[in-house]
């Protein structure tokens, strides 16, 4: 269980923010638009990535940015998707999630809930099983930096 | 202990693709955090997810410190006749755990 | 009340468009505008624009509890500016950002100090005052 | 006050008690409402099954546990956090529902005590709280703990010298730093806030605020802290129950 403890700079909510002057983080490096560049060619090799078919739905003025909610779905039939790739511009580290389906998985859909470190843009990759890429891009406002990065 | 609360139909239909939901328990520390002494807090994250049924592969998944705490994961499953699903995760520490779900395909 | 030479380089844009504006610094205590609009800018540090809008990145981490900064030298002068931060009105929820009493329960890491020093009050209502309506 | 009768009437400040309930559920966005809304997803109930697995363990030399006392919790806790703080008859003075947990532990079962704002004081709380699911808070107002919980929920304190009322009574549905002021009603919890990345307590978020405007928080026991809340509780009569809740 993670009942944490309070814990600098992340206790409480934006006063705390400024209660907490004298601890709080030294600002992190953020990862940039070129790395995930990068990241995605090692992904795809000599292939190239088309707009369409993936659809990545975020919010586009996010709350809190310790937990956004995000769903990701190919408009494929079950079994022609490989895998689905999301990445974070403005993270400290870009990767968010590498996500295989099986010969028993099902539709090709994803729900799960991440982190944004500030307001970026998210990519989404899919890989499908005959070799071509898709991707979906999303550029949305973080109202409340998560403190985690 | 992590607690994993796996929610998956009792039934479904042969061939018809269902949801598997899953929380689990888990600070997923991401490692870019300080305390208030202003020490680095260690890195503590689940680092894999893998679903299988009985034997097969349904799905599979690493994840990085942006995944937010106690994690979230909906995907999709489908089956041809009655078995186990099973979904084992490891984290930093290389701890293993597992979670069943028995499902009748009718 | 601190005063000293403030330099071309210094000054915020907007502060030399006007000769007035450039005539009421000059005649009245000096502040440093540009470390004025750090500490405005500095949310941990001043706290303004969690009640504050105004002429800053990220508008919408920016709160409506209170006017616009933005306009803020040509509504007020300068001296009712520096009244509003040292003696707000008490009906208002703006803080006095020099007392370090009449206050209740402060906490022991904030106890005894003023929010700012008179230095970075002065910087503050330096750079209040360039902030003119267009 | 003649002179300032026109500035309250033009921003309806200094309103008081808001009369039109909201609760934090209103206020949050359709994500975090989501987040709530679906038991096989919101997180709170990581903490909920925790608690269910701590009613019936035995603990302290009587080998208690809340079920050899209590029973089925599901019948027997059923609208009792809804009633929560009441005024304890052994001291005459309010008791908080984490608080009476708490006695039960120590007192009936003589068992250690759980920590505040551990997985197992939370899980319970919130094992606890969700038999009230949707039932209205009803809590009784007369004693004279609601007037002295008022005073100090208006009682300016701090550094930056704010009143818990000048946010969330006069201001609610405005923006302290881009994020909209909820009215402040203690229906959620324990409650799984974003902010924590965890589930925790009406102690937590009160210490919270009150560090936020840089005051000496009261500490998590004291008489002023069970007066508070027992004010927020009778401030927010008739909103219903809504543990575990999703916050920001």
């Amino acid at each position: 269980m993670t009942g944490l403890p309070p814990r600098g700079a992340c206790v409480g909510r934006r006063f705390l923010l400024i209660a907490a002057a004298g601890t709080l983080l030294p600002a992190i490096a953020a990862a940039s638009p070129v790395q995930v560049a990068v990241l995605i060619r090692r992904l795809i090799g000599d292939a190239t990535v088309s707009e369409g078919r993936v659809k990545l739905d975020l919010p586009v003025l996010v709350e809190n940015g310790n937990t956004v909610a995000m769903t990701v779905s190919v408009d494929a039939p079950i079994g022609a998707v490989h895998s689905l790739h999301i990445f974070a511009e403005a993270n400290p580290l870009p990767e968010v999630l590498h996500a295989t389906f099986g010969p028993r998985a099902g539709v090709p859909r994803i729900q799960t809930r991440i982190r944004l470190a500030t307001s970026q843009t998210v990519v989404a990759i899919a890989r499908m099983r005959d070799g071509t890429f898709w991707q979906d891009s999303v550029e949305l406002l973080v109202t409340l930096a998560a403190c985690i990065d | 202990m992590v607690r994993v609360l796996l929610n998956v139909p009792k039934q479904v239909r042969k061939g018809e693709p269902f949801d598997v939901k899953l929380l689990i328990s888990h600070p997923m520390e991401s490692g870019q955090r300080r305390d208030a002494m202003g020490l680095a807090i260690p890195r503590d994250i689940v680092r894999r997810l893998v679903c299988t049924f009985d034997t097969e592969e349904v799905f599979g998944m690493d994840l990085f410190p942006a995944i937010a705490a106690n994690p979230f994961l909906v995907f999709s499953a489908q089956i041809e006749r009655s078995g186990t699903l099973s979904i084992m995760f490891t984290d930093d520490h290389g701890v293993v755990q597992t979670e069943t779900a028995a499902v009748e395909a009718v | 009340m601190p005063v000293r030479a403030v330099s071309r380089g210094e000054l915020a844009p907007g502060i030399l468009r006007g000769g007035l504006a450039l005539v009421a610094l000059l005649t009245m205590a000096a502040g440093d505008a540009s470390n004025g609009r750090a500490i405005i800018a500095n949310r941990q540090l001043s706290a303004c624009l969690l009640c504050h809008t105004g002429p800053f990145p990220d508008p919408h981490l920016q709160g409506n509890l209170a006017p616009s900064l933005a306009g803020a030298g040509s509504r007020l002068t300068e001296a009712a500016l520096r009244q509003r931060l040292i003696a707000p009105d008490p009906d208002s929820i703006m803080p006095s950002y020099a007392a370090t009493a009449g206050l209740h329960r402060v906490g022991k890491q904030w106890a005894g100090k003023p929010v700012l020093t008179p230095q970075q009050i002065d910087d503050v209502v330096a750079f209040l005052v360039t902030l003119r309506a267009p | 006050m003649k002179r300032l009768l026109p500035l309250l009437l033009l921003c309806s400040i200094a309103a008081g008690p808001p009369v039109d309930l909201r609760s934090g559920y209103d206020d949050a966005s359709a994500e975090t409402r989501a987040m709530q809304d679906d038991d096989g997803g919101n997180p709170g109930f990581l903490w909920v099954r925790e608690g269910e697995a701590q009613w019936s363990q035995p603990a302290g030399p009587l080998g208690k546990s809340c079920a050899s006392c209590h029973g089925d919790a599901t019948v027997s806790m059923r609208g009792v956090a809804a009633r929560y703080p009441l005024i304890d008859k052994a001291t005459n003075r309010p008791m908080t529902l984490d608080r009476r947990i708490g006695e039960c532990r120590t007192d009936r079962q003589q068992a250690e005590a759980l920590p505040p704002e551990s997985d197992a004081a939370l899980g319970l709380a919130a094992y606890v709280g969700l038999q009230s699911r949707g039932m209205p808070l009803n809590v009784d107002a007369d004693n004279p703990f609601v007037a002295a919980g008022r005073r100090l929920f208006e009682t300016r304190m701090g550094q930056l010298n704010l009143s818990c009322a000048q946010c969330h009574d006069d201001r609610a549905g405005m923006k302290l730093a881009g994020a909209v002021i909820p009215q402040g009603h203690p229906n959620g919890y324990p409650e799984y806030r974003l902010e924590w990345q965890a589930m925790g307590s009406l102690n937590r978020r009160l210490r919270n605020c009150m560090v936020g405007v840089r005051a000496e928080p009261f500490p998590p026991d004291s008489p002023e802290m069970a007066a508070l809340a027992l004010y927020l509780a009778v401030r927010a009569k008739g909103l219903k129950v809504e543990t575990p809740a999703v916050r920001p």
